[in-house]
């Protein structure tokens, strides 16, 4: 459905991205890993608009679009949780869950509605913070997060796409969210995870792209492959593209 | 268990001092550094706390404190006006001009001259947006650009006066009478109680907390008596003059917007964090030059105020530290220069504090040196006050 | 650069400083009229013109690029009298005259002196205010309010000094305010505080130093509710101003007859550039030396002397003044 | 592996322009802004590149330079201090009465206003970090309460006058003859070059990554050129002045200070994130401090360097836009309002950039209205040629 | 070694520590784990000197100690590394890892030897960062993650605390840390770890300790305790204590 070939992007003299391709499908998680630096939230930045690639192209269900800037991939049905979260720490809860997309009439916010919703999403999602009209500057770390996964949820996307969505959850909340991304993946959406956790990059996903110093660095289906050949790939050991 | 961390517990007053001591204390310590002014003032002048005085200082904050709101919003997204000054003079002359020399109906030059001010708020915003210049230089050029354009159209006249009788000056010489003002204050108190208990109804319907009544009754009480006061002294002298209506308008209409409205939130996004703002999908760069169009616009109006008290436009206009005193009204009432944190109030307290300064000073006979000596140390005592209260209940 | 010969068609460079932008008069008077009076008297003589801002970092900034353009004369108005004698020195230095313009440049020696006196110019809004008290016969019977110039600006310490020169001991002074920035709106803020605080019937005259800061005044008195205004001083004789003063808001303003002081001054820059110099009808002591001095008058312009000094000097016309709502009051002062 | 991927390599012609295109253009666009600048006015009057003017443009940018370089101490905190104007005239006044009034020797004299200066920063800065009071307000009571002290000290005397001879008129009146300069100009360039060698071995010798020989010849070479065409160009006319040479003196100095010190490097950390410093053990509240008590000691010092320059002091000293100029100037070189990011040759560059517009500006010979509005345009425009060239780099 | 008891801390209305007791020993490595928002990143404030609780006291070696600033927890020896990782984005990665303590002579800083040392640190970590002095800001998250707890390293610590350091490592960093933490273990070192993965917290550490909604809620010798028992107290299904 959605497949970007070629794209590169440098930082000054560093090569963050380098020739990468990237194929998502519709009812696939795809995970996408790689060391440290790798290029990985570099990555997802080009698929959420939020960076300009040097080069490359993205096609959605083959027809070629332009993603210049966040607007442009949600209207492409995109929805991203980044790594730095990229949460307004001066606002609440409920502000940050609708911001951008907020409910309104005559651009007149519907703040019960909001925080109705808002309420509900959190508790499916076994979220716990004690009152959601607090600042979020004042909650920890892992409840930010869920607040960031949360917040890709609401709306109709087609393609969601997590940095490392769980590295601050707790033991329930993981395993809430990796609920979640299978429900996601039942309801036909492409979804596209990073992450560091080899054994959750296992349970979930269909597929498991590697990436390595900006380039791409091997593909593999996640049932016919073993951790090691992971390991190996993401490390460079071995670079067998499949 | 979910259902109940999530949810906001009802507000007990255990929990009131908890948020007091959490630092929420909102307008509190700048009140409590408007009360010691009074206070000094009042004892050193008995007029200070006269219907009369009181009526002076509402008629001189107006002008100042629109500007001020007008600077709001430009610190709201951690960016600043300079030009807000010139501009007021501009469009005041502006104005001016095309109703004294050119006869226009007041009601349109007004509404050119806001236009214009407008315009060049569009001007500022895209300048900072698409060529990426810093607000502080963008609007330090218009700072100084505008200040000349404004004397090469008084050019050889220099002051011009507004009729005394016009529309104009009669901004500034209107009056309510007594019911008048009893009925609007009646209609505003109605109106947010009538509000307050729609929105009760559905947060409950909702299913969502609902604050305890005593707090809503004591906040919208409050606010009732505090109205009340200012309508029986105002009314003890000439009347509660329109010119307070017009800035008190102005505050609650921009306090809704900012609250109330996308508008609104996505200003306090940008302020907050411009990036996540962007990535969320807010066109942040309109929303940047909305605010300089609303900031200038603003304090044109305000120039516009200011030129009806004086009855008169002159090359001052706009100058001296007018800039300064809608600045610091606006930190004073706590607004960061940061961005993010702020809220029309602020420019209400924040120009009550400096204007009860200035005010009070001149009713006292003392030489300008030790009259700016005394200004700066009344205001770093009211200030200090507010900042150390909100540190003390942070700690 | 250098002064040179008798050559009445040479090319030479005259500097005209003036001190301040935020009053009309001298962009909008003495520039112009200084600049006619050059050209008509050495068509090919050259005047650069810089304005200060009331600056004076920026004037000596401005003496120095007119004598990098090489300034063949330099006629200085000083943002401060006696701050600009090393800027004097420097021309001195190179040989180059100056005249001083409107203010007197102390501490050093020059060539001409051509002014008004700043102290005579608060004595006579000073007398003219107890004039009219002791007309009403109101000097003991409350008291005045005195608006003074900025407590930056070095010649409004002259204006206050020959007001008090004038008032002190006869009237009682029950305010007294240095106005920052010379503004109208702190002058207009000022007077509401004095009026609060002195009692609306108390206040019998206010001086005020000049007409901007009348108007600020003026306006106040009015939105407290005098029916009859207290005279009130001015200076400069804004066009505003001369309409007040026919519609009876102002008493009266100091008017200084620009058109003379520009064109001597331009005569007496023109024959410096020809090595001419004409000699003076006064000395003036600056503390330091005898300045050949040009002394011209200021005018205390009241209503019934509009038509002989404003009028009559063409400083307005008739229709300048005249507009509607002064008409009725143009007529009664005999002007149309 | 590893040591490969943490080496910094040797810069090559192609990493310099890929530099470049990162936004890491340094002073480039702004110099670009000068060269504009500098052939506008070179055009429009012949007097504007003479030796001459380019000797008063030294002299002019010296004082307003020093104040702005206090200026640049607090915004890389993410502060402000808008007293900086008032305290400058404040300290060239009490300089200026012990000198002149009680015939102190001028050293003392400096040395006492210096000192007053100082205390005025150290109460600014305790009123910041212990009372918590944001700098704006603190330093706006500064602002108007330093110049009312000025006032009440002036008196009713007014303005007084330096000696035309005496030591602190002759600071602004000494000029270096002509092998003096050179010896200065050498002796720099020599130490740079000599530290620069040094500074490699000992790199080498710690096996780590040196730049390649020609970047820094070309680097050390460039300014040997520029400060030689400096020299010349001044010598010109009356030879390098004293001021200049001391305002260069004090941006090298800070400079090093900012970089190779560790009170330096612990400004920069507050600047960035305060927190993270706080955190990281740093006396935050000290360097906040000794922040405010530095920009006020160089405020002081440039406000003594005017009174030199005008050879007096009197009631408009450290007044009008002084303040303003000095900010601007800090910003036009690249210094961040929100912290953590400028250096010293800012102020610098910056200063360099006003005061040619001000100064070619007062060359022409126009109204004051029209000079401002063209002020105002050519300062737009100088800036955003940086804003511009800075913004296509990075994209 | 360190030992504390009582911590409270309130945020408003939120009890975020409510009379917790902690202790520390030289030479063991302590996990202290907990659902998100139960206090843990509060409580390694207190610890570190950045927050004042409201009530409770700190002994070391017995003796009650006063940590009302970083700075006292640092001369007390303790080194921690924060949840929000706390680096000066505008500094490269040499000055934030000496961000404090810089190696300096007369107040010079010795920016030659602190490279060198920097390099050679971060070797060890096998971190990658391809140009170490580039301001962090310019950092992927994984190595602003690597640079923070390279700081801690720096100095004589006695004690270590590390607020979920591995949440955004590579594998092979991941790997390296917990190595890290094992070397310092046996160097004698007291070690305070937060972590949400429960594999890692059996592999290193010698005792867990457990809060919840700010109190303690169990406390276990990690070796003769199973990942179940554990999970049942964070999530409150029992709590037994110890
Ligand atoms: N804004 C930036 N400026 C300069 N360099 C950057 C920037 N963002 C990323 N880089 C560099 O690009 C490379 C890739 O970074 P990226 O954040 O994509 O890595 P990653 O694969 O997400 O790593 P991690 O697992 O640590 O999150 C890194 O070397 C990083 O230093
Ligand atoms: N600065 C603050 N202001 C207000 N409340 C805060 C603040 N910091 C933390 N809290 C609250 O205190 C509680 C404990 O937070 P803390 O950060 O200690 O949790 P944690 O155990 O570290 O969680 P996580 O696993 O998500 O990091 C949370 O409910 C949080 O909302
Ligand atoms: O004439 C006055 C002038 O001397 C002063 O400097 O500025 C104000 C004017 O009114
Ligand atoms: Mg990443
Ligand atoms: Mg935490």
């Amino acid at each position: 459905m959605f497949s970007a070939t070629g794209i590169t992007k440098a930082y000054g003299a560093v090569q963050a991205l380098d020739g990468v391709r990237l194929d998502l499908r519709a009812g696939e998680v795809v995970a996408l890993v790689g060391d440290n630096g790798a290029g990985k939230s570099t990555l997802v930045k080009v698929l959420a608009g939020v960076i300009t690639p040097d080069a490359g192209t993205i096609t959605v269900e083959g027809r070629p679009v332009r993603i210049a800037t966040p607007q442009d991939a949600q209207a492409l049905g995109v929805s991203t949780v980044y790594q730095d979260l990229a949460l307004c720490e001066n606002l609440d809860v409920v502000a940050n869950l609708y911001l951008g997309t907020e409910r309104r009439r005559w651009s007149v916010l519907g703040h019960i509605a909001m925080e109705r919703a808002a309420h509900d999403l959190l508790t499916s999602l076994d979220v716990r913070i004690r009152d959601i009209r607090v600042p979020v500057a004042m909650l920890s770390g892992g409840q930010r997060q869920s607040v960031a996964i949360a917040r890709a949820l609401i709306g109709e996307p087609r393609l969601v796409i997590l940095d490392e969505p769980t590295a601050a959850l707790g033991v329930e909340q993981t395993a809430q969210v990796l609920g979640l991304i299978d429900r996601l993946r039942d309801r036909g959406l492409a979804v596209l995870v990073i992450s560091h956790n080899l054994a959750d990059v296992r349970a979930m996903s269909d597929r498991v792209v590697v990436l390595r110093l900006g380039r791409n660095a091997g593909e593999f289906r996640t049932a016919e492959t073993s951790q090691e050949a992971i390991v190996a790939a993401i490390t460079g050991a071995t670079a067998d593209e499949r | 268990m979910n259902a109940e961390t999530l949810t906001r517990g009802p507000y007990t007053p255990k929990e009131a001092v908890a948020r007091l001591r959490r630092g929420d204390l909102g307008a509190w310590p700048v009140a409590g550094g408007l009360v010691v002014i009074a206070a000094v003032f009042g004892t050193l002048n008995e007029h200070f706390l006269s219907p009369e005085n009181l009526t002076n200082l509402a008629l001189q904050l107006a002008a100042t404190g629109t500007i001020s709101l007008g600077i709001i919003m430009v610190l709201l997204l951690g960016e600043i006006d300079l030009s807000a000054g010139s501009v007021s003079g501009l469009c005041a002359v502006v104005m001016t001009i095309l109703y004294v020399k050119q006869s226009w109906n007041p009601v349109a030059a007004i509404a050119v001259a806001l236009v214009a001010a407008g315009v060049i708020g569009l001007l500022h915003g895209l300048m900072h947006t698409r060529l990426h210049m810093p607000s502080f230089i963008v609007t330090l050029a218009g700072l100084i650009g505008w200040q000349g354009l404004l004397l090469y159209l008084l050019g050889q006249g220099g002051t011009i006066n507004l009729p005394f009788d016009g529309f104009v000056s009669k901004l500034s010489d209107t009056w309510l009478p007594v019911w008048p003002a009893w009925g609007l204050v009646t209609a505003l108190i109605a109106g947010w109680a009538a509000a307050a208990v729609i929105g009760r109804r559905l947060r409950r319907a909702a299913d969502l907390p609902v604050p305890p009544v005593y707090l809503t009754v004591l906040r919208i009480g409050g606010t009732a008596v505090l109205l009340a006061g200012v309508v029986t002294v105002l009314s003890a002298d000439r009347g509660v003059p329109l010119l307070l209506v017009l800035f008190g308008a102005l505050v609650v209409a921009l306090d809704l917007v900012l609250r109330h409205t996308v508008f609104g939130r996505w200003m306090y996004a940008v302020g907050g964090n411009a990036e996540a703002a962007r990535r969320a999908g807010i066109n942040t760069t309109r929303i940047r030059v909305l605010a300089f169009v609303l900031a200038s616009v603003l304090a044109g109006f305000g120039g516009i105020l200011a030129a009806s008290r004086l009855s008169a436009v002159n090359q001052a206009s706009g100058g001296s530290d007018i800039l300064l005193m809608a600045v610091a009204a606006a930190v004073i009432g706590g607004t960061s220069l940061f961005g993010g944190r702020g809220r029309p109030y602020a420019a209400l307290l924040g120009i009550l504090v400096i204007q009860s300064i200035t005010n009070g000073m001149l009713l006292l006979n003392v030489d300008s040196s030790v009259r700016f000596m005394v200004t700066a140390a009344v205001l770093a005592l009211a200030v200090a006050i507010d900042s150390v209260a909100r540190r003390a209940s942070t700690r | 650069g250098g002064t040179a010969s008798g050559d009445p068609q040479q090319e030479a460079t005259i500097a005209l400083l003036l001190p301040e932008s935020k009053t009309t008069r001298y962009e909008a008077f003495d520039r112009p009229l200084f600049e006619a009076k050059v050209k008509a008297l050495c068509p090919a003589c050259k005047v650069l013109y810089s304005n200060a801002d009331q600056e004076p970092a920026k004037q000596q900034q401005q003496v120095e690029a007119a004598l990098t353009q090489g300034a063949d004369v330099l006629v200085l108005d000083a943002v401060d009298a006696a701050a600009v004698a090393p800027l004097v020195n420097q021309a001195k230095q190179r040989k180059v005259p100056v005249i001083a313009y409107d203010r007197l440049i102390s501490g050093i020696g020059y060539d001409y002196y051509v002014s008004f006196n700043n102290v005579r110019v608060g004595e006579m809004q000073g007398q003219a205010l107890l004039d009219a008290l002791t007309a009403k016969g109101a000097t003991d019977k409350g008291q005045i309010v005195m608006i003074h110039g900025s407590p930056t600006d070095p010649s409004s310490a002259d204006y206050k000094k020959g007001a008090h020169n004038v008032l002190d001991g006869k009237v009682k002074i029950g305010k007294e305010y240095d106005t920052p920035d010379w503004s109208p709106d702190k002058a207009q803020q000022q007077m509401e505080q004095a009026i609060t605080a002195l009692g609306r019937d108390s206040v019998v005259g206010v001086l005020s130093a000049n007409d901007g800061m009348a108007g600020g005044a003026i306006a106040a008195m009015k939105r407290a509710g005098y029916t009859e205004l207290p005279p009130i001083t001015g200076q400069d004789a804004e066009l505003a101003a001369v309409q007040r003063i026919l519609t009876g808001e102002q008493y009266m303003t100091v008017y200084l007859d620009i058109r003379a002081e520009a064109e001597k001054s331009a005569e007496l820059a023109v024959a410096l550039t020809k090595g001419q110099g004409p000699p003076a009808p006064a000395k003036v002591n600056n503390g330091t030396a005898d300045i050949p001095a040009f002394l011209l008058d200021p005018i205390a312009v009241t209503k019934d002397k509009v038509k002989d000094t404003i009028v009559k000097d063409g400083f307005y016309t008739v229709q300048d003044i005249c507009t509607a709502e002064v008409k009725d009051a143009c007529e009664r002062a005999g002007l149309r």
